[in-house]
């Protein structure tokens, strides 16, 4: 097909076209909502929690070079909210998307927090206050900081808004909805982590210190409650060991039969993290495949198997279960290397890479390319891939939609 | 006369007879019998070339090229120290290399002892027997201005900086000091009403200015007329360039110094410090 | 005169300390270390820089003479540098300084590298910490830039 | 009269406890050319806007020393929002005295006082001497040079074609293709190579804005973002094109296992490249074949999984049972890498079409063995434990794409940094089609390797970069920095007391200064369009010729001067 040359000058970028709907404001979705912008494009930018950044937010460090990701991100979501062409539309959620002849319509629905973040000055005064301990700081690397009220604990008393120096707080704020008239739109809703009761062989909620990889993550961040130090959930003493257990729900038809990518390479940062915090701990990672395809990841990998001592153990455990009394837990395996049968206990459990698209039921059977989605909602992907992804979305918007001639 | 001196007039006779120098910048006798720096623009004229006392001409190699004309070709008579820091100041851009030769001769013995100094001797001597450097390190004298802990150490210092009359000699006589203006006279970094100037932003600033740069000559130290041992403050860390990157000014033409370059930018992933390191767990070259 | 009597001369007290810090992550850092409420001495105040190479020894030096008991120089993680690892060559550049201080008895002891992520706050409390401890034991450097000032030119 | 407003933020009673705001007031008030003190309740709620003008408007002066929370919270908002109103950043300084300060010296009212003043006179040396670099604008080529015709290239050139602009489209070889030409078919959905790159050739044939140019290499170039002058040269001559962006999509190399596994000694033995040959021209394949993983690759010389390997031999191992139902193909693995969905289903497609796969340890590989042809292989199983002796007629080994060859000019050339794989390096994970050096970027196997369909994508992610900047007329250099309010500033040289001594040079992570001749002399010039502000030069200066307006040498020197003062004083 011959390409329309466009009449008008291409640089005008067709600020006059319609905004673009970006669903979802985690490291896929920023970087096309900027690259769109960049280019002159309108965008609606709609984010169902209280903050921008997605799960790169939640992540201490970042692999594979092992520093916190907070200055890139934390440049582009300020970028983000500067930017003119931008509206973004925070703990929204699109509840409808009807297609017309110009355009499609999007209604979104906003849930105000209880505590409106630009009255916000993070004094405090709140938590002190609330009784049931539901207003908590926003999070440890959200800039400009605030406090919000967690809307399951809160218990509606209204301390919190008596003492609140600035007035921001009001406890009965309404949902509110409103219509755009949109283009295009593109997903990038990113994932979330399935729920692991349909394994129980990996007894997960039987023991505190069974947790999935980003409950650990959060456990042992340099910024979390424990500032760092690697201690069990459970008594708080230090563990002696750690078992990372891979392809936990990933891999698997009872739940999701993909790979979830990221989880071999995260499993290895957490691991070789927790061997610089303690060198003493003793971290088992046991894998099926492991899938170190990125830059650098091998090479990372090995420097945590060689020099930080992380052991691999080839193979899926088939039972995990805490010992009586809830003294440590018990993994039963088999390293299909020496196909020697074992149980081991563990202080800690870590299950990594129940990861599955936020919305919707998986991918597509037939592996069918979405189009204008990107990022976790496209396909498992780390960081790098999704704002590539993010990108190559946004491309496709900006000359009219088509794909590019030739992907098979 | 020595032989390294006959050498030499020999050889700067023949440059400026054989046309291949306008000029050879030595120290000479004038018709008064003081011996001075001085030009040499012909072959009848070297008889009354002298290479004693030892005189840094580094500088007014410089000199002399700036305000000669383009075509002019000069060759320098000089010491291995002298050869090193005309090096360093074509590394600096501060002298076109393609109009300059060196004709350098190696120091004597009890020269090189004078001045404490580790190379004696030129990269390719031109005359003079060439003889083992003396470690500084080495030297009680030198060492026993290094020795003890912090406190003793200041107090030294202290009492050795404060007799600073603030001449600039050390400044000037330097053959690597050439900025214009200079911070030393900038009231942002040195005040200047402050006699005897004040130890830390006056010479530690000097000092520093030379950290990569300095090739040990000593010029400073024989320029300053209260006898301070400015050259302590340099070798140290001469020492440790060495130590660490393998490097000394003034010997390799193409080699930056290691306290400009980067280091090897494919860094490995995940090579990092700690949290919050301090720096002497650093890794060095990665 | 000798050691002790700089010693006895200088005025012992919090020392005091001035911190250049990057603004991509330690200033950060910093700054998460007030929102933890962290406690430290209120001895010490902060230059913010764009990145550690912005760093003059000479300002280090000058800080030295104005006052400064310690010098906190804190940048990215190496390697981590928003700036194509120019934190590398601050860090060789305040290390050659740092022989230089050596030499005249000041001591490296009072110039702090150090490099972490804006995400460690706690550990930024903790480093500054520990060099306040280190410097506590050592003679203010005010005393003896007095008795610098006094000596004699000519003896 | 122009002067400095000090405007003391109360932040709701947060600070007032710690430090003695009405004494600050007092003593700051007595600085000179402080027109006004203002303490306020608070900076940062939606009312005051309002109240700070009228403040700064009623004090008549045009600097303001803000003291509130820290640079990150609130009151870095407040100072946009003043920028916003037009006053110069340079003019405005904001000291924390919250996280900074009362927060941290809780229950040293005296001290925090103390630091609080001292930190306000500091910022006040600040103002006194800060100043404010003039910016640069170029006008911007509306056109883009592509280096490299393999999948990415060709995607990204007609994307960017597509958008309206001029694409010159740079290939080593005779026609475009890269690694499509010499592969049949395309995983994970088996299209053939061909098929899918000829809609791509076709639109570079006819799309009127790509210039192709084969058996063409790059020799210079310099410019920056927006101006970039590449020299192409070409056996027909070398031609000239100023183009506003690059992008780096020259893809990787093949490498040849010489001395392993019995290649090049026993017929039969082939790299999976020789075999997608033979795919291509439709031999027929052989009854038994052995496929061995990782061969020259996650290994000590090239210590890193090139991706693609895995799915390839999946593919042809499928490929193989389709045409020959009774066909015996084993694949021996370390690690059989397909992650994300598609390549998981991909891998158990081939288990469903039963092709056997055998893991190995790399302690013990696989050993070929024959005489003159490839007879068979003798592998230890790791997984059962037993030796196993496969019968073959022949071995394929999947050896790993390598850097290529052409990287290392290029990278020298455009200044952009490479791998320790001598691939290009991104900038940064989150932002990995960009490199140090704006207006500048890669994608596809150049950058790392990567199948088609991913290269492909990486391609139009890079157009989309280029295409941010050849969208406009004009590009500032106070934009060239990922910061919304642009970078610092660029470094000012003043020639009259620069001696060219070239540390500055030496020193910068962006080659931004350079060395120009001045009559005899040298002198350095900073292009502000590389400069990305670290300060760098300045730092190394030895007479502070070099200086970064906003940062310069004089407020720095004011601010460590007054740093102690009250300190002293009390």
């Amino acid at each position: 097909m011959t390409p329309e040359i466009p009449r008008d000058n291409p640089r005008q970028g067709k600020a006059d076209a319609l905004p673009v709907l970006v669903e979802g404001g985690g490291a896929a979705g920023i970087t096309a909502c900027l690259d769109l912008a960049a280019a002159g494009r309108r965008v609606h930018l709609v984010e169902s929690t209280a903050v921008l950044g997605g799960q790169v937010l939640r992540l201490d460090k970042i692999y594979p070079t092992d520093h916190c990701a907070f200055c890139p991100l934390w440049t582009d979501i300020r970028r983000l909210k500067e930017a003119p062409g931008i509206i973004v539309h925070l703990l929204s959620r699109v509840v409808s998307l009807e297609a017309s002849a110009e355009g499609s319509l999007a209604t979104i629905v906003t849930k105000p927090p209880f505590i409106a973040p630009e009255r916000c000055i993070s004094c405090g005064k709140c938590a002190e206050a609330c009784s049931p301990e539901a207003a908590l700081p926003l999070g440890e690397h959200i800039y400009p900081p605030s406090f919000h009220i967690d809307e399951g604990l809160c218990n509606r008393c209204g301390c919190c808004a008596g003492v609140c120096p600035t007035a921001a707080i009001d406890l009965d704020r309404k949902e509110e909805r409103q219509t755009l008239k949109i283009g295009k739109a593109i997903r990038a809703t990113g994932f979330r982590e399935a729920e692991l009761s349909p394994l129980p062989e990996f007894g997960y909620g039987l023991h505190p210190d069974i947790m999935t990889s980003l409950e650990f993550e959060a456990w042992t961040a340099e910024a979390g409650q424990n500032g760092g130090r690697i201690v069990c959930k459970s008594g708080g003493g230090r563990p002696a060991n750690i078992a990372f257990i891979q392809c936990s729900g990933a891999r698997d038809d009872r739940l999701l039969p993909w790979c979830s990518a990221v989880c071999c390479m995260h499993a290895i940062k957490q691991a070789s993290w927790v061997k610089r915090r303690d060198p003493g701990i003793d971290c088992w990672i046991f894998y099926t495949d492991l899938r170190t395809v990125g830059r650098d990841y091998y090479a990372y990998s090995l420097r945590a198997t060689e020099r930080a001592g992380v052991r691999l153990v080839r193979g899926r455990p088939g039972l995990v279960h805490p010992l009586p009394g809830g003294d440590g837990i018990a993994v039963k395996f088999e390293d299909t290397m020496t196909q020697k049968r074992e149980i081991r206990r563990f202080d800690m459990v870590v299950l990594n890479g129940n990861l599955r698209p936020a919305v919707g039921d998986g991918y597509p059977a037939d592996g069918a390319a979405q189009d204008n989605a990107c990022g976790f909602a496209v396909e498992p992907a780390d960081v790098a891939q999704s704002a590539c992804q993010g990108s190559s979305a946004a491309l496709k918007i900006m000359i009219g939609g088509e794909e590019g001639p030739c992907r098979a | 006369m020595t032989s390294t001196l006959k050498t030499i007039r020999e050889k700067a006779g023949n440059l400026l007879a054989g046309g291949l120098a306008d000029g050879v910048l030595c120290l000479g006798r004038d018709r008064f019998n003081v011996v001075q720096p001085r030009l040499f623009r012909k072959a009848e004229e070297v008889g009354s070339l002298e290479i004693e006392p030892k005189w840094n001409l580094a500088k007014l190699a410089m000199q002399t090229l700036r305000s000669a004309e383009k075509s002019f070709r000069l060759t320098v008579v000089c010491r291995g120290c002298d050869e090193r820091a005309l090096l360093e100041l074509v590394k600096r851009n501060q002298i076109d290399a393609f109009r300059m030769t060196i004709l350098s001769y190696t120091c004597g013995r009890e020269q090189a002892e004078a001045c404490l100094c580790a190379r004696p001797y030129p990269e390719n001597s031109a005359a003079g027997e060439k003889i083992e450097g003396v470690d500084p390190f080495g030297d009680p004298r030198f060492a026993s201005l290094l020795a003890e802990d912090d406190q003793e150490r200041m107090a030294r210092w202290t009492g050795l900086l404060s007799r600073c009359l603030k001449c600039y000699g050390c400044r000037n006589a330097c053959p690597i000091c050439v900025c214009t203006p200079c911070k030393l006279e900038d009231d942002l970094w040195v005040e200047r009403s402050a006699v005897p100037a004040e130890m830390i932003p006056y010479h530690l600033i000097r000092a520093f200015h030379l950290s990569d740069t300095c090739v040990a000559c000593g010029a400073c130290q024989d320029a300053c007329p209260v006898g301070i041992p400015l050259l302590a403050l340099q070798l140290v860390m001469r020492r440790s360039l060495k130590e660490k990157y393998g490097y000394e000014a003034g010997l390799e033409a193409d080699r930056k110094s290691p306290l400009l370059m980067d280091f090897d930018h494919a860094s490995p992933a995940g090579l990092t410090l700690p949290a919050w390191t301090v720096s002497s767990e650093a890794p060095h070259e990665r | 005169m000798n050691a002790q009597e700089i010693v006895d001369k200088t005025t012992r007290g919090t020392p005091r300390v001035l911190v250049f810090a990057c603004r991509w992550c330690a200033l950060v850092g910093a700054d998460a270390a007030g929102r933890g409420k962290a406690d430290l001495p209120a001895s010490f105040r902060v230059i913010p820089v764009e990145c550690a190479a912005m760093v003059e020894p000479d300002s280090v030096l000058r800080a030295y003479a104005g006052g400064a008991d310690g010098v906190a120089v804190l940048g990215c993680h190496l390697g981590g540098c928003r700036f194509n690892d120019a934190n590398h060559v601050a860090l060789k550049r305040m290390e050659a300084l740092g022989d230089l201080l050596d030499t005249v008895g000041i001591g490296r002891r009072r110039l702090l590298l150090s490099f972490g992520t804006a995400h460690e706050g706690r550990q930024f409390a903790e480093v500054l910490g520990t060099f306040f401890r280190e410097l506590t034991p050592l003679p203010s450097l005010e005393g003896w830039r007095k008795t610098l000032l006094n000596q004699p030119s000519f003896r | 009269m122009p002067g400095v407003i000090a405007i003391l933020c109360r932040c709701c009673g947060q600070i007032e406890p710690e430090v003695d705001l009405q004494a600050l007031r007092e003593r700051i008030g007595r600085e000179a050319g402080v027109v006004s003190v203002e303490v306020l309740d608070s900076l940062c709620l939606p009312e005051d806007g309002a109240a700070i003008v009228q403040a700064v408007e009623s004090s008549g002066a045009d600097r303001i020393l803000l003291a509130a929370c820290s640079p990150y919270g609130k009151a870095g908002d407040v100072v946009s929002a003043l920028c916003a109103r037009g006053i110069d950043r340079s003019r405005v300084r904001l000291i924390d005295i919250r996280e900074g300060c009362a927060w941290i010296h809780r229950g040293d009212r005296t001290g925090a006082t103390a630091k609080a003043c001292d930190l306000l006179c500091m910022g006040l040396g600040f103002l006194q001497y800060g100043g404010c670099s003039t910016d640069a604008v170029v006008a911007v080529r509306p056109e883009c040079l592509v280096a490299g015709a393999g999948s990415a290239g060709l995607a990204a050139a007609v994307s960017i074609a597509r958008a309206g602009f001029q694409v010159h489209l740079v290939e080593r070889a005779a026609e475009g293709g890269g690694m499509l030409r010499l592969i049949s078919r395309v995983y994970p959905t088996d299209v053939e190579a061909a098929e899918k790159l000829r809609p791509y050739l076709e639109e570079v044939e006819r799309n009127p804005r790509i210039v192709f140019h084969p058996k063409t290499r790059v020799v210079s170039a310099t410019g920056f973002a927006g101006d970039f002058k590449v020299r192409l040269a070409s056996a027909t001559g070398d031609v000239n094109v100023r183009v506003g962006a690059v992008i780096l999509a020259t893809g990787a190399g093949v490498w040849l296992p010489r001395g392993l596994y019995r290649y090049g000694e026993l017929k039969e033995v082939l790299t999976l490249m020789e075999l997608e040959r033979r795919q291509r021209e439709g031999k027929t394949a052989a009854k038994r074949s052995v496929f061995i993983q990782c061969a020259g690759a996650r290994c000590p010389e090239r210590p890193y999984c090139a991706t693609m390997c895995c799915p390839s031999s999946i593919k042809n191992a499928v490929l193989f049972r389709k045409a020959d139902p009774d066909a015996e193909v084993t694949i021996l693995h370390r690690d059989i890498m397909t992650p994300g969905h598609i390549l998981e289903r991909y891998y158990r497609s081939a288990l469903d079409a039963g092709v056997r796969f055998i893991r190995f340890d790399p302690a013990q590989p696989p050993v070929v063995s024959g005489d003159g042809h490839v007879e068979h292989v003798e592998v230890f199983d790791a997984i059962s434990g037993v030796k196993r002796e496969i019968e073959t007629d022949q071995v394929i080994l999947s050896t790993p794409l390598v850097a290529n060859t052409d990287n290392a000019k290029l990278a020298e050339l455009f200044h952009v940094p490479l791998d320790g794989y001598g691939f290009f390096r991104e900038d940064y994970p989150l932002h990995p089609l960009e490199t140090r050096q704006g207006g500048i970027f890669i994608c596809g196997s150049a950058r790392w390797p990567v199948s088609s369909t991913e290269a492909a994508t990486q391609g139009e992610g890079a157009a989309m970069k280029a295409l941010a900047i050849l969208g406009r007329e004009k590009l500032s250099a106070r934009s060239m920095s990922r910061l919304p309010e642009g970078k610092l500033g660029h470094a000012r040289i003043e020639d009259s007391s620069c001696s060219g001594c070239g540390n500055c040079v030496a020193v910068c992570p962006y080659e931004a200064c350079t060395l120009q001749r001045m009559g005899g002399a040298f002198v350095s010039r900073a292009n502000k369009m590389r400069c990305r502000a670290c300060g760098s030069c300045t730092a190394v200066c030895p007479n502070g010729t070099v200086q970064m307006p906003e940062h310069n040498a004089r407020a720095v020197g004011a601010m460590i001067r007054r740093a102690f003062a009250e300190g002293d004083a009390g």
